[in-house]
């Protein structure tokens, strides 16, 4: 493991930057949607460019870009630090973010949405705090980007501004902002045992400061603080509550932007402030595994009696989110990677079923799977995907979704505990089982009022098709692009290598 | 100084105090309010701040005593307490 | 003329001259009065600045003898961090409101401008010495000049509002005389008025209990005058049936100038170990900010006229204060100054957004905001959509940093109860400032049916032609140009907190906290 | 004991005093009366101040050439006459504006009690919806 | 509630009449007001102002230099009071000008 | 007060005696200096005497021995006599207040006596002003709307 370097640069901010800068351009040009579309997207390649281009060759060589904006706090600055996991997940997220911006484009004008500019200007700053969440080198930074993030996210919720948009709006805003105030919470107390904020691989606490009692309410504290958005068990119920927003905001919630900081801030929590040593030291990582297991069976069971798509697809969600908090819990390497992986490679999958839910919706108006009888034949290359992220998600090869579960099974082995084994394959027979009868429904079950409906706009389709293609390759070859297994492991190794 | 003389006073104020609190006829009350300020005006003489009591004299006899009864001249004279 | 040695004094003076000639000036040319107070609060703003940075460059507390008498003897004036930076902050604050000031007063008190700037510039005056003074019988008197103006500047408003300012003098003439009485006590104890000379002489007295009542009473004073809980009956009234821009200079500035005199009795004359130790009045103080906090939050959500709503909300914003204050340990401190400052501007900016819907929609009240306001007043929305975040306290916005000072004082006391209700209070404040954002920036719900969020293209015809047809009418640019320098601030004074607590209030903290 | 007594009964006077007064200010309905309780109240805490000013066989502090000042206590002490010289100012400038209030209150509602005027103006409240 | 209230003004004038037993006696020369030099060191303001009415300002009167010279700055702001109070029954009650008056 | 018919003799006393109480209360505020008294109780006798014949004239002949809009004007003249003189001396190189600055050209304890003179009678002033004022605005009542 080589030693992590640090060196200043400005590229951290500019990601971030760079779709704060789109807002007021997409403001500005509310009338030409096309001027207005092109910002999103021009501004979506830039970042996607200034992450791969110059943040991630660095990464590999495990050095990370550092910038202190402003300090905010005598000795805590409003600081960006890219090192190698916050390189993984900006590559994640501004990777997806260019598909969903193209998406998005696709589906609000194909569904006339109402107030686009607002939608799109939200867009921007959600994957703006997102970046600054991948990149924030301290625990105030991070709550400062996930506040962000909960606002900016806030008027794609209620986007449609229905009683029930509305209501999922509230629920959302109060789950989240109890989440925010205990992170507030949890990070001062950090703050006033430790002296110090910023993140360290391995943990932040040097001599041990905490008695078993404290470590376990901080953690339960932290948990609630990350594990909300992570859609936690007791914690998810805004999940499927917010799925009532469009599609595409759905997608990012899911796979992009929102639950994915949730799960990021759990191992940032996990490995970077507690640290394996911390965590196995006072047995929070059985708190940890007991919810994520609790969570997998159960929101997989819960999605098997769902007839909504979008619903089950939310449960499914929830269930796979704890996958990768299971892997974080079992604090093995090959956990970690795991997990980390996980992280990549259910966005990918998930992120195509709700873009082929959304594409259902805008072709076809339906949003219950007893509607959906036959639409593969008429919708071939949108169900296809849809079947081929399923199958993923169940943890079959070729598709990514096995590789990412081989590791989390090795990560369990590694850890000597055979329950969270059980746990994965279980819970692989009941995704199996929830998505097997849709693909059953929409392929061999003969439909109704199909005719003269085709296939969704290109500019929808496209993405799928992409999507599902990238988790096939991935599952092939899992470092393929970006060195995606390789970061992974680093920083797996540098978590639990560092005690 | 001459704190018999104080006592006496004191014991006027306070009578003149729960008069002033308690009559229901504004005007009675105002006028008692008056003398209560002149008594204590002779107080704070035999206390020995003669300019204290000069100007609470001139004060609380005079004018506040007439900005007073312009107030219940234009308003009304009776109170339910 | 030595502006540089005289600095302190000038500002009071410069209110104090211009708001005793204002009548005679202004008699016959009615709008040179905006122009005096316009004038005169300008200057005072560079003063305040000038102030600042001169006592930033001493680096210790400037003293100013009035009549050149040593301070036991005579009067004098201490500009030290704390008070330089209030002032800066309380002096601007009511630049950028009397900047708005004009036509919000020639709709709501046509005729009376002479008199209301010229008791608007006696307020300053008694605020500023109020706050720069080191004399313990002189804050009183000042406090009595701006107690005065503050009644009668809230007793020109709607029909109840002259009940209100009753209510209030009656408050105010107890907190004054309560204040009076404290100084009486701690004076037959003491020997002195002067604060750092009683400072100096009280640790030769702890325990007594006559320097207790009197700091009881002291407190009980200024309690009343910044509405620490249970003494801030007079504030709802007061605040909502006030003109707008009477609210809108009063909300920041009085209750804050309350809570600064209440540091310096408290840290200042009094002391540490005094105030927490021999007696637990600064316990109990953070004890009934909390219940304060709290209360305040729920009765907010309880209204339905938002002045009214940010009067209660005012309640509770003090409660953190003295919250700050009751902790007792520099973050603690630092929060309550930070929240001082946060708060004003907070306050500000939301009242002026109030005395906007007053002007242009004729009423304030939240029930009948609507989707159309957003279209009508775009700006003024954007300012209160940024104000109302700050208040809730989410990050970047400046008022989550002093809860974040807070938070660590609250853990630096080990009291997890205040944290909590630090905590809990964020989500009340969120809870009646979304619903007045969901009001504005979405449509109605009442007006849908119940079936259109079935469909992509639900668009409800009849609400989208209201829409389209209702007309920008956003208020003049004099009005703007302050509420949205208040709402910009917010953001800025966010970012670079640490800059105001690295320059300033970390000189602040006394000796021993 | 009985220097106790003398020492302290002023103060004991005071209190009673300005406990009366601070009934009326609070307790009393009628407008006016609440104004007579804060003037009872203001003229106590002056008492207060002026009662502790004294010294026995002090006399009135304006110079007198046959009394040396050189022996402080045979004058009394001059600063709380002053401070109280400013206090009936400040009480009868606030007993003006308290004033002017009450009118234009009667003016609005035609009362001045208190029990009345909450009446009209919850039924204020009742019009305006 | 009113007997409360009744009550609440007994304990509270018990309490100040309890405190009061630590105020130093009426009259006494040496109480802390009157000292020459305070236990911190700094002058004893009304000893001074006792010794030094002539000396400074040519006044017999002590209360008059201590209004004017000594403590001046309060006099000021007592007199800021007044005119305030004279402003505010301005405000609030004297007629308003034509609105066509003001608009010249 | 707005009585209209007046008691010749209630008017006839009042009028002999007012300027007797002025004379007094001139004496109250040029001699505080020696014995008790000064600007604020002379002032105040000042707006006794003229609220005297308000009473007792009624509200139309009074005006002619002192005008109802001068009320306020005398007491901010009045003030700002006191502010001026403080100010003098900030402007003469003292500190603010510090009478001994003032451009006299006597020695100092003299001239904070004539300095305190001259803020006696801004006090005076201002407080006469200020009751009459009040007292005429009371009597004037809240505007109609």
């Amino acid at each position: 493991m080589t030693i992590p370097e640090t060196y200043t640069s400005i590229i951290p901010l500019l990601t971030v930057l760079v779709s704060l800068a789109a807002v007021p351009l997409i403001l500005l040009s509310s009338k030409h949607e096309n001027l207005r579309e092109f910002w999103t997207i021009i501004a979506s390649f830039i970042k996607f460019g200034l992450v791969v281009i110059f943040l991630l060759p660095n990464a590999l060589e495990n050095k990370s870009a550092v910038i202190n904006i402003v300090d905010i706090f005598p000795g805590v600055a409003l600081a960006l630090k890219a090192d190698q996991f916050g390189v993984f997940f900006a590559l994640i997220s501004s990777g997806l973010w260019i598909l969903t911006s193209f998406y998005s484009i696709g589906y609000v004008r194909g569904a006339h949405e109402h107030k686009q500019t607002r939608y799109f200007a939200s867009f921007a700053i959600c994957l703006s705090a997102t970046m600054g969440i991948a990149f924030s080198a301290n625990l105030l930074t991070f709550i400062v980007f996930y506040e962000i993030l909960t606002i900016a996210t806030y008027p794609l919720v209620i986007h449609k501004e229905t009683k029930e948009a509305i209501y999922g709006g509230r629920k959302y805003l109060v789950y989240t902002l109890t989440a925010g105030i205990l992170l507030i919470a949890a990070s001062a107390w950090i703050y006033k045992l430790t002296g110090t904020l910023d993140f360290k691989a391995g943990g932040m606490f040097g001599e041990s400061v905490l008695t078993p009692q404290r470590a376990v309410i901080l953690f339960i504290l932290f948990l609630g603080g990350v594990g909300v958005k992570a859609g936690i068990m007791p914690l998810h119920s805004w999940l499927p509550t917010a799925m009532v927003a469009p599609t595409p905001v759905s997608a990012l919630l899911h796979a992009v932007a929102v639950v994915k900081s949730g799960v990021f801030g759990v191992i940032r929590v996990v490995g970077f402030v507690f640290g394996p040593a911390i965590m196995s030291q006072f047995g929070l990582n059985n708190i940890l595994l007991a919810v994520a297991g609790f969570t997998i069976i159960v929101a997989s069971f819960i999605a098997l009696r769902q007839d909504n798509l979008k619903r089950l697809l939310a449960y499914s969600t929830v269930g796979h989110l704890s996958y990768i908090v299971l892997g974080a819990a079992l604090l093995t390497p090959a956990g970690f990677t795991g997990g980390m992986l996980h992280i990549a490679f259910h966005a990918t999958m998930k992120i195509t079923l709700f873009f082929a839910a959304g594409a259902i919706y805008v072709n076809l108006h339906r949003e219950n799977i007893s509607q959906l009888n036959g639409i593969g034949r008429i919708m071939p290359w949108t169900m296809g995907a849809f079947t081929v992220s399923a199958i993923g998600l169940a943890g079959i090869p070729p598709i990514n979704g096995f590789v990412s579960k081989w590791y989390l099974g090795m990560g369990a082995v590694q850890s000597g505990q055979i329950i969270p084994l059980a746990i994965l394959v279980l819970s692989g027979l009941l995704n199996a089982a929830y998505f097997f009868p849709i693909i059953y429904t929409v392929f061999f079950r003969k439909g109704e009022k199909l005719e003269g409906l085709g296939e969704a706009p290109a500019i929808m389709v496209v993405p799928i098709v992409v999507t599902a293609l990238l988790s096939v390759l991935l599952g092939i070859y899992p470092d393929l692009f970006f060195n995606f297994f390789k970061l992974a492991s680093s920083i797996a190794a540098s978590i639990v290598g560092v005690k | 100084m001459h704190w018999q003389l104080e006592i006496v006073f004191f014991i006027v104020l306070i009578t003149t105090a729960f008069i002033a609190l308690d009559v229901k006829n504004l005007l009675v009350a105002v006028v008692t309010l008056s003398v209560f300020s002149f008594i204590s005006a002779l107080l704070y003489i035999v206390m020995g701040a003669v300019d204290v009591g000069f100007t609470e004299a001139v004060v609380g006899g005079g004018v506040s005593g007439i900005l007073f009864i312009v107030l219940i001249f234009k308003t009304s004279r009776r109170s339910s307490d | 003329m030595n502006l540089t040695n005289n600095s302190p004094v000038l500002i009071p003076l410069l209110f104090l001259s211009t708001g005793i000639m204002t009548p005679v000036l202004a008699m016959k040319k009615e709008w040179l009065a905006r122009w005096i107070a316009l004038g005169a609060s300008a200057a005072s703003v560079a003063l305040s600045i000038f102030n600042l940075i001169r006592v930033i460059n001493v680096g210790k507390p400037i003293h100013y003898k009035l009549g050149n008498w040593n301070p036991s003897l005579g009067i004098e004036y201490v500009l030290d961090h704390l008070s330089a930076f209030v002032i800066l902050v309380i002096n601007a604050i009511a630049f950028l409101v009397l900047i708005y000031a004009k036509k919000s007063i020639e709709s709501e008190l046509p005729g009376k401008e002479v008199p209301y700037y010229a008791s608007v510039l006696l307020m300053l005056c008694g605020f500023n010495g109020m706050m720069i003074t080191g004399d313990l019988f002189n804050l009183y008197v000042f406090l009595e000049i701006c107690s005065l103006t503050l009644y009668g500047l809230i007793a020109v408003g709607e029909k109840k509002s002259s009940m209100a300012a009753f209510t209030y003098l009656i408050m105010g003439t107890i907190a004054g005389c309560f204040y009076l009485l404290g100084v009486g006590f701690l004076y037959i104890k003491t020997g002195s008025l002067n604060m750092a000379d009683v400072r100096a002489i009280l640790p030769f007295m702890l325990d007594q209990p006559a320097v207790v009542i009197g700091l009881c009473f002291m407190t009980l004073g200024l309690g009343i005058k910044m509405a620490l809980f249970p003494l801030h009956g007079w504030l709802p009234d007061a605040y909502t049936y006030a003109p707008s821009v009477s609210s809108a200079l009063i909300a920041p500035t009085g209750t804050k100038v309350a809570s600064y005199v209440l540091i310096r009795i408290f840290y200042f004359v009094f002391g540490i170990t005094f105030v927490s130790k021999t007696l637990p009045v600064a316990d109990i103080i953070s004890w009934l900010a909390v219940v304060g906090i709290i209360y305040g939050s729920i009765m907010a959500i309880a209204q339905k006229e938002l002045k009214r709503m940010l009067a209660y909300s005012t309640v509770a914003q003090v409660g953190y204060i003295g919250l700050g204050i009751g902790l007792a340990n520099p973050f603690g401190l630092i929060g309550a100054v930070l929240h001082i400052l946060n708060h004003a501007v907070m306050k500000a900016c939301l009242f002026l957004v109030s005395g906007n819907f007053r002007l242009k929609l004729g009423h304030s009240n939240i029930f009948k905001l609507d989707n159309t306001i957003r279209k009508k007043m775009p700006w003024t929305m954007a300012a209160f959509t940024i104000a109302a975040l700050s208040m809730v306290g989410l990050p970047p916005m400046a008022g989550f940093f002093s809860k974040w000072y807070l938070a660590l004082g609250t853990i630096e006391k080990g009291n997890w109860l205040f944290l909590a209700a630090i905590l809990v209070s964020t989500l009340l404040n969120a809870v009646y400032f979304f619903r007045i954002l969901e009001k504005v920036y979405m449509k109605p719900i009442d007006s849908q049916s119940s079936n259109t969020h079935e469909q992509g293209t639900y668009h409800d015809h009849s609400v989208k032609e209201n829409e389209e047809t209702v007309k920008r009418d956003e208020v003049s640019p004099s009005m703007l140009f302050p509420t949205l320098t208040l709402a910009a601030a917010l953001v800025v004074l966010g970012i670079l907190n640490a800059i105001i607590v690295d320059g300033v209030i970390k000189y602040i903290i006394p000796k021993g906290l | 004991m009985t220097d106790y007594i003398i020492g302290h009964y002023a103060y004991w006077f005071t209190f009673i005093l300005m406990m009366i007064g601070f009934y009326g200010m609070t307790m009393k309905k009628n407008l006016v009366k609440k104004l007579i309780g804060m003037n009872i109240f203001q003229v106590s805490i002056i008492i207060f101040y002026v009662s502790t000013a004294v010294k026995w066989g002090g006399t009135v502090p304006v110079l007198d050439l046959n009394i040396s000042i050189a022996d402080t206590s045979k004058y009394i002490n001059p600063l709380q006459h002053c401070l109280m010289l400013t206090a009936i100012v400040v009480g009868v400038a606030t007993t003006g504006v308290a004033f002017a209030l009450s009118i234009s209150i009667f003016k609005r509602y035609k009362t001045l009690d208190e029990a009345v005027l909450i009446e009209r103006m919850i039924k204020d409240n009742e019009s305006d919806k | 509630m009113k007997y409360v209230n009744y009550l609440i003004l007994v304990v509270f004038a018990g309490l100040m009449i309890a405190a009061s037993d630590n105020l130093p006696n009426r009259g006494d020369a040496n109480a802390p007001a009157n000292r020459e030099i305070s236990p911190a060191g700094s002058k004893g303001a009304a000893y001074y102002y006792i010794q030094n009415s002539k000396t400074d300002s040519n006044t017999d009167n002590m209360v008059t230099v201590i209004l004017a010279d000594w403590r001046g700055y309060d006099t000021l702001g007592e007199e800021t009071v007044i005119l305030t109070a004279g402003l505010i029954c301005y405000l609030l009650l004297r007629k308003r000008r034509k609105t066509d008056d003001t608009k010249r | 007060m707005t009585r209209k018919d007046n008691n010749p003799i209630v008017s006839l006393l009042s009028r002999i005696v007012s300027p007797f109480i002025m004379l007094f209360a001139l004496y109250v505020i040029f001699h505080g200096h020696y014995s008790p008294g000064g600007g604020f109780q002379g002032g105040t006798m000042l707006a006794a005497a003229v609220l005297l014949i308000r009473l007792a004239a009624g509200r139309e002949i009074s005006q002619l021995q002192f005008k109802k809009s001068w009320g306020t004007p005398v007491g901010s003249v009045g003030v700002f006599i006191y502010f001026f003189t403080g100010f003098l001396a900030l402007l003469m190189g003292g500190n603010y207040l510090d009478y001994s600055f003032l451009p006299l050209g006597l020695e100092a304890p003299v001239t904070r006596g004539w300095g305190i003179l001259s803020i006696e009678i801004g006090v005076g002033l201002a407080v006469m002003g200020i009751l009459v004022a009040i007292y005429d605005d009371l009597l004037e009542g809240e505007p109609n709307d």
